[in-house]
């Protein structure tokens, strides 16, 4: 318990992060109680289209083309949005940790190959890529989650590596070795949980890039057809610029909140985490 | 003989303003400098001898204060000079050189872009003239080939050399006071010998004087005239050098002389086992009452601890705090 | 020619990487290209509207997707060995052509995002060191985080609605005004830039995002180094000591992440060029996605790597310029 | 809007075009004397492939083809033949002769001579072999006959009732024969930059940006054209096109250029101009086509609960902002001679599609789902996305669960008409001034063919029906062809192997400062000889 009260010290320092995690927690509060709140469906054609905001008091938000509430399709994107992020983010996590691990620890040839495997996916950039997986294969919300994954576990890699490089000279992974212990129980009782700081703090990153992929995947016309993502919103409300911006603005606004929400989180977290700044 | 004092600090008081109140890191320093003298400052780490330089330059960071009666330097009262002002003061009438030469160069700019920046700085000269001055500079400091080396980036150079040209650098404008905070611990033994038979010589030819800090007390007395001894902020005892290691007045000054080996060959000849002093140095948010070494001292009585010892005199222009020379 | 010697291994070096790398891209994006479901045949039947299954038969053969994947890869690696990337089905003419006429675009509006978010950024980013811990400094990484976290196509369509839509000061589409009063060279030049505006800000918030938040860490760090102390007890004034010693140093990783950031922004050109209609090679990738033409995504997935290798290149000879310390390849103060 | 409407493939059938709609008051502007001179502005989108339209029927293509290459005739608004490049003519009774006068003096923009040869050329080798339409409705002309350079015959094995519609500029551009014969002429050269006699030249093409027909000076019909050129921008963003509009960056763009919502908005602006003048030849619909060996969808009940629970008016209302009608049956109220409206109706009634549901023995399940299918709608344009969103809530409704796949036109094509690996799909379609021509590929069964796109993929297959498409075919008189098709009709309407959702109007947005536009239904397909810019 000391130690979270450590952390809860360092972190609420700054008001910053707190922000961070107040957004954070308002976006995962729509998420999951998203459907409780409004009577409507996200895609339920529920009043009369193009309804400008605060001008009904049925759809606070405003209709969309369609006169789909558009709040209803906020919490609801929102609940597409963090779950195509979180599982996106840990699916890149899973392989590049074991990547990074792998060729971190054992090094020598097979981690140099592993290295230059990864470094196709450096000069290849990174949401062309994302673009080609989704456009060959048809856009559902498996194949979205699998083209962000594909395209982003080479940063986590990296970064695993280079903390495994470090930690695997460090004197107390040396005596594991020479107690015997095995490799692997080496890799995953040992070094991981020192390096589980650097990785929670980029994961909240991920999450947020993975969002903003998403949300690009959606506008360009990529995205999930049967999922009302905040990207599928706002290339809904693409062609009505001109009379209705609003129905763009809005999910928008959302995905800023949230990604910026998930920034700060990762600022205060890598400060609570960081040894270094913890002693100041 | 009276030297003409060039710097001169009284009651100078320098401390750090935390959250949690303010602590005092240096109370109540008297120092004088005189013009061509070498004053050498003693103390552990963390008795304030290298903040007290700083103070000096004014190169403090903000939270940190500095209050005296007087920090006159020539003319110039260092206290209130505008930040304008103390910038035209530093490089061309103080020099200053750091303790670890590896860091004190900038990586991307030549020794010779240094040297000509800072001429340049202080004195209306064409860069072609400041570069030829720049290479005497350098020959002065003893660089070998200094034509070419003014061309070298600083991470072609060794400890000892870059420790050379930062005295070029210090001594480019003819500054009239030399601070050296810890020149030489960064450099092995032999290395330190060169600089310090640098710094003589330099004195003796640029007739600048010299404000030494270090920990190491045999090498400070080696070269100082004068040596200050401080101890947990406070000047404990002042001395000519040779006077402060023949009768070292203040019992901290003894323990120090003590725990080094040179001072330990007895009369007979034996080596004995090196002493050392007990306890840790206070820092200055819990300072003991009264003598502010009384906890470590061997011979402390009640009176210590209850009240603080002014300085006495000890000897020839000597001064230590210790009620033990209170000759009433 | 110092310069050149110094840099010559280190150069050797990276374009042997390089070259490994290459060839990795191009099985990776053999494999990944002939995975989709859908063929060019269909999309061409799709075009040309009710076409018999006879011409059908015949297009695929022409243009040799009855080949076993193998043979087809052969055909391919050795084509390219004779820098021909292939025909383009759609658009009846040769690859590399139909890219070369969209490279440019796409060229001129990375370099111009490029230049913006770095001279942007290191202003930000040093004026915010500069004032550390004050309003300004929080305001400015505040907004920083802001323009991190707005998505390419959604400021590009505020952009749109308030200066193009609501204003009308600057055109929403394209790259050129086509008229036919014969421009001269300056009133070309005057019309891109009006129309680079947009596309550029859009592209470069979010890497002045990136590069001020690294160069007022990398300022903060910096100044606490012994050396700027030293310059400072050398009488150097505060401006001196801050842009001429402090600066110079920090620039150093801004430098490493600008390289690495080029591919990421090449990816991000895509939507800034769709959502302007910018005729670049972003635009044309995803065409190319949609239109199911192996050849010209295949070579762009190319040329982008060998554009991102080129310009990592770049960074590192400036980078070699910047920090004297890199040489023959071991870089020792990276 | 499904971001892909921007790279809109004419995957509708054939061409969807429209002329623009006079007021009358536009008409007596045009009594003014035309102005020489000026650059006419012109959207095409998305970026044609080629510009060869003797192969391809795909709107941009045409949009740029006619043009440069003219036709043999030209429509009237009544359908009616006008002279182009050829004078006059004379059809025998029994329709199997069809003799053209040509018209003298008419050159290629290279200096050859027009001839009948280049005519029989383009007919034998070209329509006749690569026109995706031309294969079917000139299957009957057996020989082209040039007794002299001014003289060209057509012979025909049986009558064929469309070839007077299917002569005009839209689907029989000519050729030049001595720069295609005996070459490869899918990739010939000049594909990308036609010969034609038109009053155009094609001077540039930079991809990704525009394309420009020059003034031809030496057209044959003097003093036309009073254009000096036509620049083609390619804006590939619906919004784009409207900012264009609207900064008269662009003075015409048609067909339906603009997101539907803008179009009631632009309408209203003083300078520009929206109609839908040539929806009468091209008669688009929008049709939603059944699998029928899909076990359920299958069964007639299924398909006509699902046909009362689609409200058409909301369709037209809210997804084509009132450019469009609700649609009766599988023909278009356009096609006058065809059209009936006494077939069976299914009005919009949602407590009647879930009766008729669990009379086929569909019982709602736990989840209150009777069953589910999937929904693939064509992504060419963003209407055909919003109304399978729409019709998805509403079968949800009524317990059918539908889950929508969009994908990009190959694997659409690739699941709804080779692999026929989809339950339900949504696309638009043209039927051309002759629904043998345009309608019946849909539901005659010889026309299912594994691979070709918009032909019968829903595996409907009616005896009688096939009879009557057959019958049609060369059945001269209109009032008996008439007949045959009213029987279609209602048959097609009883089985409902496509529902017909609504009658989609082609709106064009022109600016108000382009004349002389209204020559034909074709209307932004007609070779823009008279068009002239006003100085206003």
């Amino acid at each position: 318990m000391r130690r979270l009260r450590k952390f809860w010290f360092v972190f609420s320092r700054r008001r910053v992060a707190v922000l961070g995690l107040v957004i954070l927690a308002g976006v995962i509060f729509c998420a999951v109680l998203g459907p409780l709140l409004t009577p409507y469906r996200p895609w339920q054609l529920a009043g009369p289209p193009l309804l400008w905001p605060a001008t009904d008091a049925r759809f606070p938000l405003g209709t969309d083309v369609l006169g789909r509430d558009i709040l209803s399709g906020l919490l609801n994107g929102a609940w597409v949005s963090l779950s195509i992020g979180i599982a996106a983010t840990s699916a890149s996590l899973l392989i590049g940790t074991t990547v990074g691990a792998v060729s971190g620890y054992f090094g020598g040839r097979v981690g140099d190959g592993l290295m230059r495997f990864t470094e196709i996916f450096q000069t290849i950039p990174s949401f062309l890529l994302i673009l080609m997986i989704v456009g060959i294969f048809s856009p559902s919300l498996g194949n979205i989650i699998l083209a962000i994954a594909v395209s982003t576990w080479p940063a986590v890699a990296r970064m695993v590596r280079a903390e495994f490089l470090s930690l695997r000279e460090r004197e107390y992974v040396q005596s594991c070795v020479v107690l015997g212990m095995s490799a692997p129980r080496i890799l995953i009782t040992q070094i991981l949980p020192n390096s589980l700081a650097p990785i929670l703090t980029i994961s909240s990153v991920m999450v947020a890039t993975a969002i903003l992929n998403e949300a690009s995947l959606s506008f360009l016309g990529l995205g999930d057809p049967n999922m009302m993502s905040w990207g599928t919103m706002i290339s809904i409300g693409r062609n009505s610029l001109r009379t209705a911006w609003y129905i763009a603005a809005v999910p928008g606004v959302a995905i800023i909140v949230t990604v910026l929400g998930l920034n700060l989180f990762g600022e205060g977290l890598n400060d609570a985490l960081n040894p270094r700044l913890r002693a100041e | 003989m009276q030297i003409a004092p060039l710097l001169s600090i009284a009651k100078l008081r320098i401390g750090f303003a935390a959250e949690s109140g303010r602590a005092d890191v240096v109370r109540d320093l008297d120092l004088v400098v005189g013009q061509g003298e070498t004053v050498g400052i003693v103390g552990e780490s963390g008795s304030g001898k290298s903040v007290t330089a700083l103070a000096v330059m004014r190169l403090l960071p903000p939270t940190t204060y500095v209050e005296a009666a007087t920090l006159q330097f020539g003319p110039h009262d260092l206290l209130n000079l505008s930040h304008r002002e103390m910038e035209r003061i530093r490089g061309k009438e103080i020099g200053m050189i750091f303790q670890e030469p590896m860091t004190s160069l900038n990586p991307v700019l030549t020794v010779g872009e240094h040297l000509v920046e800072t001429i340049r700085r202080h004195r209306p000269v064409t860069r072609r003239a400041a570069r030829i001055e720049a290479v005497e500079l350098l020959r002065a400091v003893r660089i070998p080939d200094p034509d070419r080396r003014i061309d070298e980036y600083p991470h072609r150079l060794s400890g000892g050399q870059r420790q050379r040209v930062m005295i070029a650098l210090a001594l480019s404008c003819r500054p009239k006071l030399l601070i050296a905070d810890e020149p030489t611990t960064a450099l092995d033994v032999t290395v330190q010998a060169q600089i310090l038979e640098l710094l003589q010589n330099l004195q003796y030819e640029f007739g600048v004087a010299i404000l030494l800090i270090s920990h190491d007390l045999h090498m400070v007395a080696s070269i100082a005239h004068r040596v200050v001894v401080m101890y947990a902020g406070e000047k404990v005892e002042e001395a000519a050098a040779d006077t402060l290691f023949r009768t070292p007045a203040h019992p901290y000054t003894q323990g120090l002389l003590g725990a080094t080996p040179r001072g330990m060959r007895g009369d007979d000849g034996v080596c004995r086992r090196l002493k050392e002093i007990p306890g840790r140095v206070p820092n200055g948010w819990d300072l003991p009452a009264g003598c502010v070494f009384s906890p470590r001292c061997p011979h402390v009585v009640e009176r210590c601890r209850l009240a603080r010892p002014p300085l006495y005199a000890a000897g020839d222009a000597a001064m230590a705090a210790c009620f033990r020379l209170e000759t009433s | 020619m110092q310069f050149l010697r110094r840099f010559a291994p280190l150069a050797r070096q990276r374009l042997w990487q390089g070259a490994l790398t290459l060839a990795a891209v191009i099985i990776f994006n053999f494999v990944l290209v002939h995975l989709a479901p859908g063929s060019p045949v269909d999309v061409l039947a799709g075009e040309a509207g009710t076409s018999d299954p006879a011409r059908a038969a015949a297009l695929i053969k022409e243009f040799g997707l009855d080949k076993s994947l193998p043979s087809q890869f052969l055909d391919y690696v050795s084509n390219l060995g004779r820098l021909n990337l292939g025909y383009s089905y759609r658009d009846s003419q040769p690859v590399l052509d139909l890219i070369l006429t969209r490279l440019p675009a796409t060229l001129l509006l990375m370099t111009c995002a490029i230049v913006l978010s770095l001279a942007a950024g290191i202003l930000i980013g040093v004026t915010a060191a500069w004032r550390v811990n004050t309003p300004i400094d929080q305001a400015s990484s505040f907004l920083a985080t802001l323009c991190y976290a707005t998505p390419m196509f959604w400021s590009g369509l505020m952009l749109i609605t308030i200066f193009s839509v609501k204003l009308g000061w600057l055109p929403s589409d394209g790259m050129r005004t086509v008229t036919f009063d014969e421009q001269n060279a300056f009133a070309l030049v005057l019309d891109v830039a009006r129309h680079l505006v947009l596309p550029t800000t859009s592209l470069a918030l979010f890497y002045i995002a990136i590069y001020s938040r690294i160069m007022r860490a990398s300022m903060l760090e910096v100044s606490r180094l012994d050396f700027i102390r030293a310059a400072r007890a050398r009488g150097l004034s505060s401006t001196a000591v801050y842009y001429r010693h402090a600066l110079r140093n920090a620039l150093l990783p801004v430098t490493t992440m600008a390289g690495v950031q080029i591919a990421s922004m090449l990816g991000g050109s895509v939507i800034v060029e769709t959502t302007y209609g910018w005729p670049g090679l972003g635009r044309l990738s995803f065409e190319a996605v949609t239109r199911r033409d192996y050849n010209l995504m295949m070579a762009i997935l190319l040329i982008s790597a060998v554009i991102v290798i080129v310009v990592n290149l770049l960074m590192d000879v400036l980078y070699c310029l910047i920090d004297p310390r890199i040489k023959h390849g071991t870089e020792e103060g990276r | 809007m499904k971001r892909r409407d921007f790279i809109k493939f004419s995957t509708v059938a054939g061409v969807n075009i429209a002329a623009t709609q006079w007021s009358d008051i536009a008409l007596a502007q045009d009594a003014e004397e035309p102005r020489r001179g000026g650059t006419l502005l012109m959207a095409i989108f998305p970026e044609p492939t080629t510009l060869f339209s003797g192969a391809s029927v795909i709107n941009q293509v045409t949009l740029f083809g006619t043009k440069i290459n003219e036709s043999l005739i030209a429509l009237d608004f009544d359908f009616s033949m006008k002279p182009m490049l050829a004078r006059e003519w004379d059809i025998a009774p029994n329709g199997l002769t069809w003799r053209f006068r040509l018209r003298d003096g008419v050159k290629w923009h290279d200096g050859r001579v027009f001839t009948s040869a280049d005519v029989a050329f383009t007919m034998m080798e070209i329509w006749k072999k690569l026109h995706p339409r031309g294969i079917q409705s000139f299957r009957n002309i057996t020989a082209v006959e040039a007794p002299d350079p001014g003289t060209v015959v057509f012979r025909l094995a049986a009558p064929i009732p469309f070839l007077r519609t299917e002569l005009s500029a839209f689907d029989a551009t000519i050729f030049p024969k001595h720069l295609y014969e005996g070459t490869d002429i899918l990739n010939n050269p000049y594909n990308i930059k036609p010969i034609g006699t038109g009053p155009f030249k094609f001077r540039e093409w930079v991809r990704g940006s525009h394309l420009i027909a020059e003034r031809n000076p030496d057209y044959w019909d003097k003093p036309k054209p009073y254009l000096d050129r036509i620049v083609f921008r390619i804006i590939p963003d619906p919004a784009g096109r409207a900012a264009a509009l609207e900064s008269q960056q662009l003075l015409i763009a048609g067909p339906n250029p603009v997101p539907l919502i803008d179009i009631n908005r632009l309408a209203a602006l003083p300078h520009l101009e929206v109609g839908n003048r040539g929806s009468e030849y091209f008669s688009p619909m929008i049709y939603l086509q059944h699998n029928l060996k899909h076990p359920i969808l299958g069964k007639v009940e299924v398909r006509r609960a699902l046909a009362h629970a689609i409200d058409q008016n909301f369709v037209v209302r809210n997804i084509l902002f009132g450019r469009g009608s609700p649609a009766s049956g599988v023909v278009s109220t356009y096609q006058k001679e065809a059209y009936t409206s006494e077939v069976a109706r299914y009005p919009f009634d949602l407590k009647k599609a879930e009766a008729l549901l669990d009379a086929a023995g569909l019982r709602r399940g736990a989840d209150g789902v009777r069953f589910a299918v999937t929904l693939d709608p064509n992504t060419a344009f963003e209407q055909y996305v919003r109304i399978a969103e729409y019709l998805r809530e509403n079968f949800n409704t009524i317990g059918v669960k539908v889950t929508l796949r969009t994908e990009d036109s190959a694997a659409w094509v690739r699941r709804v008409y080779t692999n026929y690996d989809y339950d339900m799909s949504i696309f638009g379609t043209v039927l051309l001034a002759d629904p043998t021509v345009g309608m019946q590929r849909f539901f005659y069964s010889g026309a299912i063919s594994k691979g070709t796109p918009f032909v019968n993929s829903s595996f409907y297959s009616n005896k009688r029906v096939d009879e009557l498409f057959d019958l049609c075919r060369t059945e001269v008189d209109t009032k008996r062809r008439a007949r045959y098709w009213h029987e279609i009709q209602r048959i097609i309407q009883d089985d409902l192997p496509v529902i017909a959702i609504v009658n989609q109007e082609y709106t064009n947005v022109i600016n108000k400062r382009v004349r002389g536009i209204t020559v034909s239904p074709h209307s932004l397909f007609e070779n823009f000889a008279g068009v002239w810019l006003s100085g206003i």
